[in-house]
């Protein structure tokens, strides 16, 4: 489904992402895990058109998309949780779901959304009218997935997503991540809970400095004893 | 008393003018923060395109005012493409300098190329009093004052209901964001841009046809008294640009009549931060408080 | 403890150089006249440039209102000097005007420091559009036609000796303590005030130092030329204070300079192009901006403390 | 005994949202003591009612330190620094654009008083609290080893260390309590191991008091003498870590049948 | 330079400066002058230019914008004086530019003839004595308001009259005080405008009350023209007089024919008058034909204004800078456009002023004053 390919990114002359390769199948949750400061928000935000790659390519469907504007790729079909809790300030809530849904078609299959985002989240549904800047972090990081599901994705790409979550609620939140894959839609993951990840992954990369240093199946690398010591805490 | 209605239709119609100006300046600041301070030019160029379509052409009133808003349309999104979209980036006290770099332009070419004369506006529709009560009002007065009001509506219509302006909404508050969710921001801002200067250049022909008379620095007095409305109302904010320019035109009027004239601007002003200090983000502005 | 001895003493040698080299310019005849003036000129902007910077660049409070300041300081000096015309007079009369505008830029500041952004702006250029307005129905300020015939007080070496004082009362200003708590408030006030930085008081002295740096500019340039009208204070006055802020680089007094020099040529050399003047600025204006956004200089500072600490590490290594 | 900081029946309401609703709890001096609580439950408004950013809607904190006994209420947020509460931030306010230095620096202005006179004429007094101000900045930053990045800018840091220096920031100002909201997040394991070490450190090394926000377990009950647990604005829970981990309220609000 | 005052005559042109507000608030004025003054020079080159002592010599205009700002203009004019090394300068429109350039032309000892600056001090140092080197073409407030007065209770026969002035040039403010010091009748309300003010609605509403025999508007063309139609259409029918910033044909355009009516203004260039001034006869001629349109005063003044300066070379018989200012002072009985010109010790121009009504938007009536 998604395929990047001998892909190079620089931030002025920082040489962020080296050289790196992998792909995405339809159907599959495929992570990324790695240090900070390892290039793993970079690959995303170059695949989802924020950032322009030095070289290198990135096929979706069969279609070059390097060259697409990063709304037209949203349009594609692929959607993003960002790092950092990117919410509209200023617009409530419920107004931050619409914005989600700009490029969806039909009132229904958006009403549709809605329940579904509510019922996954329901904080968001209590908080429905407030300024989203005024959340807090993790009510946040819930509405900024939420708006990402509501335009329908076929891939998803999150980084981070349970940054700043309650520990109950980041089990729900991988329930959720492997919930919507089972429903039909493909998902990249970024996380620095290693373990948690793994565990629900069809297959996993490991980035160290811009390079990809390791893949296999979710539950290969964490049996790996390397990955243990260096990401799993030991 | 029918002074004081005479005077309350006087200021009014001032202050409508000074409205159907800051719309458009509220419009353009309201989604890149920019204060475009080349807007009073291009409500100049409209009233220009007006004398030069309806002198030459023998344009209808009807036919000068749309040709001049798409004109203003139009210049709004060339200078936006030339000046201010490489800037999207920079600070953005570095846009308003080429903001203004651009106003001087418009301004000082104008003055160049068709001389700095003062003309005299075509007076395509005539002007007629009607006299309710002692209190004259003037058919053009009432044009301008519906006109800035239907605006007013159609603009919050647009802004509220339909999906570009859903997406002037979004890429005001957050650009980043808004890309992430598929709106096409180069898009919404152009659009954005021809929408407000269209107002301006309907704005140049309807102004031109009431004081009859139009000169290349036209643009700059009402340009700040424009801004400065669509402050007080809270920039950004359509009704806010309207109730702005209204209170403007009024407290003008109320301070000449009582016969403070060669105080009116610095009154004005006084009221102005009198109020920015109560309301800090203008009448109808939202006082964003930082989530900590 | 370490003080910079050589760098002060170099700066030092480099001002009172720059003196001799003007002088004996002007004795040979290369400066004359036409070019004293248009010297005198930038050095004057150059203080109200540098005053703004403070303002805008460092405290990051958007002012537009430095004509005002600049107002009162020539106004003052041009009523004094009037009816004392010795150089005590211009002095009494510079000190006059650097508390008056201490005063009202207090009375302006204590209110408006609390709006933010653009909103600062407006309230700020009222507030000088309000000064002019009063300083245009008064009787002693001559009304609109100003005041002339003011005596000639301030010649080159005064203007030059003012900008190296206030560019070092400035500059030491933002390289200490002052300096950095001022930055802080530009960079996020919510994080200042939770290290204790008292964020008003800074904004608002930042705000009061940069504005007396006006009224020393207006009591230079009333005297200089003899010559004042409340239109010489007017919004775009304040704007093409604003304009030399930007050009140079928001938070770079080095820039200030640069761009104070560069537009001051400009305006000069274009007098040759007659009613086309303006077009070619204007034109200027917008390339410059769109080609170099942050300014000719970004925040770049020349330091010579740098420049000496560089050598002894390149001949240890 | 008077507890060095002491909070009763706090209430913060915003329009109709209650987001903390009667809180009372104390610190003591030397303590290290874990704020926890599901997503929303009010922390982070907490720490902003403590430090005086937003003044609660009732209720009272009073600080008992070396100043003496002081109430808290209404105080300005610099004012409260100046009392020694000091603070971090959940989304990380460094000043972006100024150097890793001049970030500390800053801290310590309420500390040393240069002087406007001394600083424009540049006299002894400036030079010498000048470099008595660098000296303890530069000290302060080799707990942290970040001596080799003086003159970075802020915001050219990686995450993880931009997280450190405002701990350092923090710590400029001699607080004697020290605030700090989620500093693990966005960390791997591996890291916030590093990161526990070091508040440890911290808390030996200054002998102050630390009430510490995180959601990472591993770090709150490696660390924490005492656990308040805060539910819906209201305190759910209080006690060592032990207990907290198996009290089964805390279990069904927050930690899970795993935690 | 300091040998020998002033700028002498070299390689057989007489340098002319022309120090103008081209762009800025007084740009559409200054480029009528500068209309006016390109006029002078092309007519006078034409003929092989100026008799100096028997000798022919061209003129060349050097022109150089102000931007209607003081400093810009003393930089101008120390351009002119010091690099262009101009024998005299025209220049500059307004008061305020016109006193920077002072200090520099004195030093330099080069004449300059203002075409409008009317402040009465102008042409004054502080201890009252004459600036040496400024001269003007125009009259002083003084004079022209004290005439206005005069007419408007002697003529009209007003009684109660209001003033709306330019409130931000010395010109309207000057003016309206001269109005006051000399006018018998009572003035019932003062206000005044800023330049670039459109809408003049709510002032002439607050004098509709007063009763009022007449309103006086010392300003410009661009808001007085505003000014009558506004009053006409609020149905305010008094007299409106006004000064010669208001003697532009634009004034009736803006304001409307139909609104042009009891319309007087002071003013040195009487169209009517015109007929038997064979000079300002063939000036109006000239600039029709050469700028197709009906000749503004300004443009007169400017004219004169280079024409008195060739006047005063061809009476010394030098062209030497400081030659030129000899004879600009002692110019007599001059045939100027604006009418026969003595300039008095004051170097203010003695001219007669004629009021001119207008109806209809064409004038209908010149009265000769004195
Ligand atoms: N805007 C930028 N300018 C310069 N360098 C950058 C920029 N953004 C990131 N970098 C650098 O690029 C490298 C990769 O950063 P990236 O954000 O992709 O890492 P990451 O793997 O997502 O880390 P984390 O786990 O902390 O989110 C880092 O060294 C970082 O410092
Ligand atoms: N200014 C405000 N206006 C309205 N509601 C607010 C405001 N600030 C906070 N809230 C609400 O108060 C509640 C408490 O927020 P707070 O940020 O304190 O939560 P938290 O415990 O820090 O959560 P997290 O762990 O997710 O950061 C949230 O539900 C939030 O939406
Ligand atoms: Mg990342
Ligand atoms: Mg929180």
């Amino acid at each position: 489904m998604l395929k990047v390919d001998n892909l190079s990114v620089n931030y002025g002359v920082i040489n962020a992402v080296k050289d790196v390769s992998f792909e995405v199948n339809q159907g599959e949750i495929v992570s990324l895990i790695g240090a900070n400061g390892a290039g793993k928000t970079t690959i995303l935000k170059t695949i989802s058109g924020l950032l322009k790659a030095k070289s290198g390519s990135i096929t979706y469907l069969g279609k070059n998309i390097q060259k697409i504007s990063a709304p037209k790729i949203v349009g594609a079909g692929i959607s993003q949780v960002p790092e950092g809790r990117h919410v509209f300030a200023g617009l409530s809530v419920m107004e931050n779901l619409q914005m989600g849904a700009f490029l969806t078609k039909g009132k229904q299959q958006v009403q549709k959304n809605y329940a579904q985002v509510f019922e996954r989240f329901p904080i968001l549904k209590e908080r429905i009218n407030q300024d989203a800047a005024t959340l807090s972090g993790g009510e946040q990081q819930m509405l900024v997935m939420g708006r990402a599901l509501m335009a329908n994705p076929k891939l998803i790409l999150l980084d981070e997503p349970s940054m700043g979550l309650a520990p109950i609620f980041i089990n729900e939140i991988f329930d959720i991540i492997k919930e919507i894959n089972q429903a039909g839609t493909t998902v990249l993951l970024i996380e620095q809970n290693a373990k948690k990840a793994l565990s629900i992954s069809d297959r996993a990369y490991v980035v160290a400095t811009g390079e990809i240093q390791l893949t296999g199946t979710g539950d290969e690398l964490l049996a790996n004893s390397d990955v243990q010591k260096a990401y799993l805490g030991g | 008393m029918q002074t004081f209605f005479q005077q309350v239709i006087n200021g009014l119609s001032l202050g409508s003018i000074y409205a159907l100006l800051a719309l458009g300046y509220t419009m353009v600041y309201g989604i890149i923060k920019l204060i475009n301070f080349a807007h009073g030019d291009i409500y100049m160029l409209g009233a220009f395109w007006g004398y030069y379509s309806i002198n030459t052409w023998h344009f209808s009133f009807i036919e000068a005012l749309l040709s001049s808003m798409i004109v203003g349309a139009i210049s709004g999104v060339v200078i936006e493409y030339f000046a201010y979209r490489p800037l999207r980036h920079a600070p953005r006290i570095t846009a308003l300098i080429t903001a203004i770099g651009v106003s001087f332009l418009l301004e000082n070419g104008m003055s160049y190329f068709f001389t700095s004369d003062t003309r005299d506006f075509p007076q395509i529709i005539t002007q007629h009093n009607y006299n309710i009560g002692g209190v004259l009002i003037s058919n053009i007065q009432i044009l301008i004052l519906v006109t800035a009001c239907v605006l007013m509506i159609l603009l919050q219509l647009i802004i509220k209901r339909t999906k570009m302006g859903k997406a002037m909404r979004a890429v005001s508050v957050d650009s980043d964001a808004a890309e992430m969710v598929g709106i096409n921001i180069n898009r919404t801002i152009s659009f954005t841009f021809a929408l407000g200067s269209s107002l301006a250049g309907a704005a140049g022909v309807l102004i031109g046809l009431y004081y009859n008379s139009i000169d290349p620095l036209m643009g700059m007095t009402p340009g700040i008294k424009a801004f400065v409305a669509a402050v007080l109302g809270g920039i950004g904010s359509v009704p806010g640009a309207s109730v702005g320019g209204f209170l403007i035109g009024i407290l003008e009027t109320l301070f000449q009549s009582i016969g403070l004239s060669a105080y009116k601007d610095a009154v004005v002003y006084g009221v102005l931060i009198i109020i920015l200090l109560v309301l800090p983000a203008g009448i109808f502005g939202k006082n964003m408080k930082e989530k900590v | 403890m370490k003080i910079n001895w050589k760098t002060n003493l170099a700066w030092l040698v480099i001002m009172v150089a720059g003196f001799y080299l003007m002088n004996t310019l002007i004795l040979v005849g290369v400066i004359n006249a036409f070019i004293e003036n248009m010297l005198v000129m930038i050095g004057i902007n150059i203080i109200l440039a540098t005053g703004l910077n403070l303002i805008i660049g460092f405290a990051g409070q958007f002012s537009l209102g430095h004509a005002g300041f600049m107002a009162i300081g020539a106004y003052a000096t041009a009523i004094i000097t009037s009816s004392v015309e010795t150089p005590v007079g211009f002095y009494i009369a510079l000190i006059v005007g650097i508390v008056l505008t201490i005063i009202v830029a207090l009375i302006v500041g204590i209110p408006t420091l609390r709006l933010r952004g653009d909103y600062l702006a407006i309230a700020t250029m009222g507030a000088a559009e309000i000064i002019r307005i009063i300083i245009n129905n008064l009787k002693i300020t001559g009304g609109a036609a100003g005041i002339f015939n003011i005596p000639a007080l301030a010649n080159w070496p005064t203007v030059y000796v003012m900008v190296c004082l206030t560019t070092i009362v400035i500059l030491n200003f933002i390289r200490s303590q002052g300096g950095r708590a001022v930055k802080s408030v530009r960079e996020d006030e919510i994080a200042a005030e939770s290290v204790g930085i008292n964020v008003f008081k800074w904004k608002l002295s930042a705000f009061v130092l940069g504005a007396s740096t006006a009224a020393i500019a207006g009591s230079l340039r009333a005297s200089y030329l003899q010559t004042i009208s409340p239109n010489d204070f007017n919004i775009m006055a304040s704007i093409s204070v604003l304009i030399i802020v930007v050009l140079g680089g928001v938070g770079s007094i080095t820039g200030t300079f640069v761009a104070a020099v560069v537009l001051g040529v400009i305006d000069t050399v274009l007098q040759n192009f007659g009613a086309l003047r303006m077009v070619i600025y204007a034109l200027a204006l917008i390339l410059i901006m769109v080609f170099k956004p942050s300014g000719l200089l970004g925040t770049w500072e020349l330091s010579l403390a740098k420049i000496f600490n560089r050598k002894p590490k390149e001949v240890s290594e | 005994m008077t507890n060095l900081l002491k909070v009763d029946h706090l209430i913060k309401n915003f329009g109709g949202l209650t987001a903390v609703s009667d809180v009372s709890m104390y610190l003591d001096s030397d303590e290290l003591v874990a704020l926890i609580g599901p997503n929303g439950a009010g922390k982070t408004t907490l720490f902003t009612l403590l430090t005086g950013v937003i003044s609660p809607s009732s209720g009272s904190i009073v600080l008992t330190g070396k100043n003496g006994t002081q109430s808290l209420n209404k105080v300005p947020a610099y004012k409260v620094a100046q009392m020694g509460m000091s603070r971090t931030f959940q989304n990380i306010r460094l000043f972006k654009d100024l150097s890793v230095l001049d970030n500390v620096m800053i801290a310590m202005t309420s500390r040393y008083n240069e002087g406007f006179i001394h600083s424009i004429f540049r006299t002894l007094h400036f030079y010498k609290t000048e470099d008595e101000m660098k000296r303890e900045a530069i000290e302060l930053l080799a707990i942290f080893d970040l001596t080799d990045q003086l003159d970075t800018k802020a915001k050219n840091l990686p995450y993880g260390v931009q997280r450190r220096l405002e701990i350092v920031r923090a710590l400029a100002t001699k607080p004697e309590i020290l605030f700090l909201d989620e500093p693990a997040a966005g960390m791997n394991p591996e890291e916030t191991a590093e990161l526990t070490r070091l508040i440890l450190k911290i808390q030996k090394t200054f002998h102050i008091t630390i009430l510490l926000i995180e959601h990472d377990m591993s770090l709150v009950m490696n660390v924490a003498q005492r656990i308040y647990v805060l539910n819906h604005g209201s305190l759910l829970a209080s006690g060592s870590p032990e207990y907290i981990k198996h009290n089964q309220d805390v279990i069904t609000a927050y930690l899970g049948e795993e935690g | 330079t300091t040998s020998s005052k002033g700028n002498p005559v070299t390689d057989n042109t007489i340098k002319i400066g022309e120090n103008m507000e081209l762009s800025g608030a007084a740009g559409g004025y200054g480029n009528q002058m500068n209309q006016g003054i390109k006029m002078a020079v092309n007519e006078i080159n034409q003929v092989g230019g100026v008799n100096v002592n028997g000798k022919k010599q061209k003129f060349k205009l050097i022109v150089r914008d102000n931007k209607t700002s003081t400093n810009t203009s003393a930089s101008v004019a120390t351009q002119l004086v010091n690099n262009d090394k101009v024998n005299a300068i025209v220049g500059t429109a307004t008061t305020n530019a016109g006193t920077a350039q002072i200090p520099n032309i004195t030093k330099a000892a080069v004449p300059a003839v203002s075409p409008s600056a009317t402040d009465p001090n102008f042409t004054l140092q502080k201890n009252g004595k004459v600036q040496p080197y400024v001269f003007r073409a125009c009259y002083q407030n003084n004079f022209q308001g004290g005439i206005g007065a005069k007419f408007t209770y002697n003529n009209l026969k007003a009684r109660r009259v209001a003033i709306l002035y330019d409130n931000s040039t010395d010109y309207g403010t000057g003016l309206e005080k001269a109005f006051k010091d000399t006018f018998k009748g009572k003035v019932v309300d003062t206000q005044g405008f800023t330049e670039g003010d459109k809408d003049f609605n709510a002032i002439l509403t607050s004098f509709k009350n007063k009763k009022v025999d007449a309103i006086y508007v010392p300003g410009y063309y661009t808001e007085v023209g505003l000014i009558i139609k506004q009053a006409r259409q609020a149905g305010i029918n008094v007299p409106i007089i006004g000064t010669d910033g208001m003697a532009d044909p634009k004034l009736a355009q803006i304001a409307g024919n139909q609104n042009s009516n009891k319309i007087y203004y002071t003013t040195p260039f009487s169209t009517k008058a015109s007929e038997s001034n064979p000079v300002a006869k063939k000036f109006m001629a000239d600039y029709q034909k050469k700028y197709h349109t009906e000749a503004p005063t300004f443009s007169a003044l400017a004219y004169d204004s280079v024409n008195m300066i060739k006047q005063a070379i061809e009476d010394e018989k030098s062209a030497d800078s400081t030659k030129i200012a000899e004879g600009l002072s002692k110019i007599k009985n001059f045939d100027g456009v604006t009418g026969k010109i003595t300039i008095n010790k004051q170097h203010d121009p003695e001219k007669p002023i004629a009021i001119e009504q207008l109806t209809n938007g064409k004038v209908s009536n010149t009265y000769e004053i004195k």
